[in-house]
């Protein structure tokens, strides 16, 4: 198991996609269910191909995606 | 007479499209007509609403507060303009997007799936133009024909889309017509 | 011609056309952004020209140098906006040139909002900018007029040599209502070669046309403002326009409102008379010059108890209402600011309160 | 080799009300990581601009004033001059800081306010619906210059980095964008060298991002992106136009 | 302290930082430009700042922001200059910042001419930016008046927390008179942690303070606007300041005027006694808050038969005279605007025209 | 080898109000001479700045606008957009151009506006008593920087001539002075070329004249001459900055 | 009592500080006092002129049509202000530079060569003191040793000038006191 | 005898002296005589040394000297 959490905001998220076009791994799809906001959000598709670089995060203009280090999450 | 129609819903619903059309066909009738749309900083997105005013006397206050009927594209303008339809009045519900109702008993309440049909028919651009249609044909605000005639007219130039919208006319018509009278109105 | 059903914003930049001003300059601003949208489209259709300045400063003195070259120009704007061109309304009334604007109000002070008001009442009608000088200011209670203040505007404007302002609320452009453009209303522009810098050989004549406002001499510059103050009193003569609502009969209250306010106001009339409450009315289609002597007049009907001015600002006109009564009734203020258009309910209520 | 990723204490976790894909978003995130790593949220004023920005200060957890289209330069050489300790940041858009603005931004950078302006430049009119802009590319269509903007009527897109860099006096001036990951990250250096100088009184700095607005480009967030490297970054060149160390060289 | 010989331009200047206020940013423009000239000196032996911005648009902003981040700041200019202030203005009043602003009044409209003149008596008291906002403006008729007006301003701008405007003329900011800097008038500033962007760090809390006039939803709006309503109304209950002079007894008539021009009318009303004939006079010192009771109850008594508004403009505070006497007295306008004082003499003729 | 001349028929007969040995009173002439040299003064619109040329309309014998102070721009911009087939040319000082008006100068030069502006720079505010300009030398003393001008508070001097050359819009911008005769005469040669590209409806053009304020500097007129050569002249180098042709390359 | 004093000249010959000295000896002395001057756009060249208005209540207008005195320090000034002072009061002439008279019969006229004296006494910016004192001198409007001590005052910082001005003080009385005083005084 | 007319308009001249310092030939001097204005006017003071070359024209701010053909003149 991974020792990183990777965690995307769906109502935060409006499925803009372009996070989707720069994941290195391929790793992000758009969902096909509405959240609260009428945004189609993305979610994981392969999280198994995921290697927690955070460049989905970088790219993201509404910080819907986060990275936590499940060690540093279990002290908190 | 007066009467109020409020189209709510998305922005990119074409909420605002549907108004003008059934407020240029009651001025091509003879009515005077006043269409109000709500305008705010968040361009896109949000909802989006507008009130389409007719009357057979010039028209005084544009602000309505409690408009006659309802068409309600999405979830939260059913829920929120729900309540303030004058009893009475038709409150179209877009079924596909709204899973809930109006809990209103004393209005004439029907269900479209407009985005659905629309769908079908090939686009979902068109379920305004289904909403539109079946609320006519229900409240008969209108003449049905004089407003097949104001969306022609909007449409002209862009010929390609007419077939769709035509259809989107005659299955909104037959939507609504498809149900019961609600007992109150 | 037909009616056809258009946007407020978009029709006035329509009669603007119609009534012959080829020559738009401004800068975009909710809720009127719509004007300079249309025109961007239509001048090119007409070999008119349209420009978007840099700013509302930079765009007040485009319309100076434009009107000073003797050519028609207007431009349209909203509060904000309105405010950037105080110096420049006050230069050009100073050097009376022909300038008309439009000014769409939204809410304030400040950034304020975005929705329709009346908050400008003062700076349109007292002169936001600096030194003595009036605009004739006009308020459109409905598309159509506001089309139809727009054509009359140029020649007023011309006719005294001074600019004219359209004040409407958001509500008023943003609207969709049917309008016709009346032919009557179509004027020519002024000849003037007496005074515009057109260009000598333009005018074949060997002297030269200076358009400013600076008089060094106090005694000059005093005359020069008393030839200023005569126009503005010409106007107050020849200018006043009003129109009354069941005005005729006797009322308890009289209600003077303007714009988008007295449609509202109107309603509520209505349905008081069906709750057998009476109430006039005096809408100020003008509101510089101001119907004073109306108002005098109907205030003072016997049944009339009580005068209301009813705005969407914090009590700006009824400041002028005061002035016409003249005490012989009370006069109350009520009003919205903000965006919020009171409703004919909250009318009605603020009605029966006075009573 | 895995990374953390988290939103910085600098934004409230308020949702913005941009569109989807408008990378106002990541200019935002990247001031406020800056802020963070600085340390100075507590010193730190904003000033919203009035452009789609205009509600900036629901989205910053720090001290924010909210200034007239086009002056915030004016308000933050206000803020400066009576409270030097102040870490002060201006956050303008093209409209605001390149039409209306153009004026207070040449003077505050002349004069060598000690403050950083974080240029958005997207190249039109967001908020009010996409009018045209200085920035406004030839023969970009916008609904004020409905058949594409014409240069012999309007003129070349203004260059603000470098207008601004042509100035004698000493400032920091770069161009930037946020349209791919590692450009994100340059800007973000770059940010954080103006905030640094700022810090240390050096001089004024400004940091030109280009950005999307793919709603009033009529485009989506990804054609956006590609219309931005395509058209505006081969007109609007990245990299530093002025470091302070030139100027003085210059201004002797 | 003795007293010294001083320009008021140069006491209005010293006087600001008598009271406390170290931070000046202006444009010049004549008739006030000693008033930035002195401070160029000054500021920097007190340490404090002094900023010639690039425009008054420019410093209306530098005021806001310098005001928005808690510190008191004040500026000066004449007619054209405060109209390019009008939308800071605005702001400034939206987003309630304490400033102070001082306009040296010359001829216009437009650039008009450098002297003396009250042309901007609605631009500064109707508001000459847009919106529903006010300023308390005070209006002095000596150099010594000048000097208490201005250290009296700070506390009531924040006071008030809204700017406050000291309304002169070219003459008072020209002359030499003898003043005093009252100790006493020297105020502490307000803490202002509750509201302005001075740093968290500096005020040791962990909420932001946001200075904004910006309220979308209009019934925020409207909320935010009656708020001002009140702090206008509480003015109008509370700062109402004015003088009158030989208005114990009975006169024929009643003089209001404010400012240089009112040490006119006390020479006229002085000669007039000598040849028998009691003028009464009162002298807004607050020209908002208007002085309309005590205007009113002097107008009221039994003797007063006419009341006449002696003003430096084309019939401006002429208006609120009106509203004041509410018609129980006649009210007439008399004024010059460009520069042009008028003299006692004329102001005799015109008062012995009116009985 | 005698040469004869006459007052320009483009100057009226009035005496002006410029102090002795002011350098207004060359400028003026060398505009009137070209105006007469063209014949054009029968379709030429003046506009007069406020600052000391405020008075120019008595001295022009063609038609005249005043406008406000900085504004000219805007007010030739508006008078060439509805009259094109009229030349206008704008007659403004460092304050109104390169301080208040800014904003104006450099749009109406970016839109690449077809009028000539004639910029009188003489590093001070005259009118006004000699305060501080965006243009006056550091060191110099003025009313408002009486400790003579601090770098570290108000920046570098502004050279405009240089600033809106690097607008990528085609224009003609050239810095000229008129201190010595044969100067003089290159000055006349530049304000003809900048009206003839307006004639020719080419581009915007603005002429830089570096010019002097004995009174304000406090110097005599010939001690200003002085001054100007050796104070201002190093820092405001003469010449052309930009032609059209030019322009084009860069543009492209 | 009030009395006002008028001095004018050319821009340059010092009028400002001539009436700005008599101002603030009268105020040392327990006068009210303003001083008033002429303010234009033509900053340099053409005439200057101010007003002294002295009382020993608080001064009224401080526009003032009709001066008690007037000091003429150039020929435009003289043509100018003569005809409008007040019966009886005195006016100064500087003989040097005015070839003319005031034509006046109701006024006390004296003809001081100021220029003249000044240049003699080293500087011809000397001249206004010397009328300036020549005035004070005639006229006893306020206590000449005060006058003398606002003088000192003035120039206290600038130390070089003090014995030229001095100087300029005694000569001014001299030429003033020389004179027969006109019948109508 | 010169085929030129050099004439100064002593009301024009302002006496600023920066014609004097221009001329090739040293002409020109102050007079000592106050014009209307109050200013000191130029004159020629060696006017046989004048080359009519118009310098001293050029550099005037005032325009107060011009040089007019002598046989145009009679013309006119
Ligand atoms: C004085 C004034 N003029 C105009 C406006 C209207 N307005 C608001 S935002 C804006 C332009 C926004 O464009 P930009 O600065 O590029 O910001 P963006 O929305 O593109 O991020 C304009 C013209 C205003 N609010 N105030
Ligand atoms: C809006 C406005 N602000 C200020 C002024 C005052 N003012 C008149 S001229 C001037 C500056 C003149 O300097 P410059 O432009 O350099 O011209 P110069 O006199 O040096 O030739 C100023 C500040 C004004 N008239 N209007
Ligand atoms: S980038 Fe952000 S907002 Fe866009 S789709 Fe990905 S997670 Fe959603
Ligand atoms: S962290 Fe990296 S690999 Fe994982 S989803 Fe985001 S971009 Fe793709
Ligand atoms: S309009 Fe443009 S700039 Fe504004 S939020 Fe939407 S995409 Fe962003
Ligand atoms: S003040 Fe200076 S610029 Fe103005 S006229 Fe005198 S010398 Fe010339
Ligand atoms: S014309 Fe030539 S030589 Fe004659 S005075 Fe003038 S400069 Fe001297
Ligand atoms: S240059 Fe002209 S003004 Fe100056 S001294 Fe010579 S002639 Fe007289
Ligand atoms: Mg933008
Ligand atoms: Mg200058």
């Amino acid at each position: 198991m991974p020792s990183y959490k990777h965690e995307i905001e769906a109502d935060r998220c409006k499925g803009c996609g372009l996070c989707v076009d720069v994941c290195p791994k391929n790793v992000l799809e758009i969902s096909g269910q509405v959240n609260t906001k009428g945004y189609f959000p993305v979610y994981q598709a392969r999280p198994e191909d995921c290697i927690f670089c955070a460049i989905c995060c970088t790219m993201c203009p509404d910080v819907a995606i986060t990275l936590s280090e499940i060690k540093a999450e279990a002290k908190a | 007479m007066q009467s109020e129609v409020m189209f709510a819903g998305f922005g990119g619903q074409g909420i605002l499209m549907c108004g003008k059309l059934l407020a240029h066909t009651a001025m091509q009738v003879g009515y005077e007509v006043a269409w109000i749309p709500s305008y705010g900083p968040e361009m896109r997105g949000g909802t989006a609403y507008c009130t389409v005013v007719i009357s057979d006397r010039p028209i005084g206050s544009p602000i309505i507060k409690n408009p006659a009927h309802l068409v309600a594209m999405n979830r939260p303008s059913l829920e929120k303009f729900a309540p303030v339809v004058k009893p009475g009045g038709v409150i179209l519900v877009n079924e596909s997007l709204i899973p809930i109702r109006s809990g209103r008993g004393d209005v004439d309440e029907i269900l479209v799936p407009a985005t659905g049909i629309a769908k079908e028919l090939g686009s979902v651009k068109a379920a305004n133009i289904v909403a539109l249609a079946a609320f006519v044909a229900r409240s008969g605000i209108v003449e049905f024909e004089a407003m097949r005639e104001a969306v022609r007219e909007e449409f002209a130039g862009k010929e390609k889309f007419l077939p769709l919208n035509m259809a989107a006319i005659d299955a909104g018509r037959k939507s609504a017509l498809e149900q019961p009278e609600a007992e109150t109105a | 011609m037909a009616k056809v059903l258009m946007k407020g914003n978009e029709a006035i930049g329509e009669a603007a056309i119609r009534a012959g001003c080829l020559n738009y300059f401004a800068y975009p601003i909710t809720p009127q952004s719509e004007v300079a949208e249309y025109l961007a489209r239509r001048m090119p259709e007409v070999n008119g020209v349209f420009l978007q300045g840099e700013s509302e400063v930079a765009v007040g003195y485009m319309l100076f140098g434009a009107a000073g070259a003797g050519e028609r120009v207007f431009t349209s704007s909203s509060s904000p906006g309105v405010s950037l061109m105080s110096e420049a309304i006050s230069y050009i009334a100073g050097a009376q040139c022909p300038v008309v604007f439009v000014n769409i109000m939204r809410g304030g002070p400040g950034l304020g909002g975005i929705l329709p008001s009346q908050g400008d009442y003062f700076q349109s009608v007292k002169g936001g900018g600096h030194g003595d000088y009036r605009m004739l200011v006009m308020a459109p209670a409905s598309v159509q007029e506001a089309v139809e203040m727009v054509m009359t505007a140029f020649p007023l404007a011309e006719k005294y040599r001074n600019p004219v302002m359209i004040l409407g609320d958001g509500l008023i452009g943003q609207m969709m209502e049917p309008v016709e453009f009346p032919e009557h209303l179509k004027s020519e522009p002024t000849k003037k070669d007496d005074w515009a810098t057109n260009g000598m050989d333009t005018r074949q004549s060997a002297t030269r046309n200076l358009v400013k406002s600076l008089y060094l001499d106090p005694e000059v510059l005093n005359n020069h403002n008393l030839l200023l103050k005569s126009k503005y009193d010409r106007m107050k003569q020849e200018e006043v326009r009003y129109e009354s609502y069941n005005a005729d009969g006797d009322y308890q209250a009289l209600i003077v409102s303007y714009g988008t306010m007295s449609r509202v106001c109107r309603t509520a009339i209505d349905h008081l008379k069906g709750e057998g409450i009476e109430v006039g009315m005096i809408r100020p289609q003008t509101v510089f010059p101001f119907p004073e002597k109306a108002i005098q007049e109907a205030a003072s009907k016997e049944s009339c108890r009580v005068v209301l001015s009813i705005e969407m600002s914090m009590g700006q006109m009824v400041e002028d209402v005061e002035r016409a009564v003249l005490g012989k009734r009370p006069v109350r203020w009520y009003g919205k600011c903000g965006g919020e258009v009171p409703t004919p309910e909250e009318i009605m209520k603020v009605v029966k309160e006075h009573l | 080799m895995g990374k953390t990723f988290q939103k910085p204490e600098a934004l409230t976790d308020v949702h913005t009300h941009y569109c989807p894909g408008c990378t106002h978003g990541v200019i935002h995130r990247l001031v406020g990581e800056v802020i963070d790593e600085l340390g100075i949220r507590g010193r730190t004023v904003g000033i919203a601009p009035v452009g789609c920005a205009v509600l900036a200060y629901n989205y910053f957890s720090c001290d924010f004033q909210e200034a007239a289209h086009g002056r915030a330069p004016a308000m933050a050489t206000g803020i400066k001059r009576v409270r030097p300790d102040l870490m002060v940041f201006t956050y303008q858009g093209d409209g605001d800081l390149a039409s209306i603005g153009m004026g207070e931004i040449i003077h505050a950078a002349n004069r060598g306010e000690k403050f950083t302006a974080i240029f958005v430049n997207n190249a039109v009119y967001g908020m009010t619906g996409g009018q045209m802009a200085p920035t406004t590319m030839p023969g970009q269509r916008t609904t004020t210059s409905p058949l594409g903007r014409s240069t012999e009527e309007t003129g070349m897109p203004i260059r603000v980095a470098e207008l601004l860099s042509s100035l004698a006096t000493e400032g920091y001036i770069t161009r930037q964008t946020v349209i791919k990951p590692k450009l994100i990250n340059r800007t973000k250096k770059a940010i954080k060298k103006a905030f640094t100088y700022q810090m240390e009184g050096r001089c004024f700095s400004l940091v030109e991002v280009v950005s999307t607005c793919p709603t009033n480009w009529g485009m989506t967030p990804l054609d956006a992106i590609k219309w931005t490297e395509e058209t505006l970054l081969p007109y609007f060149p990245l990299g530093d136009f002025k470091t302070p160390e030139e100027a003085e060289a210059v201004s002797a």
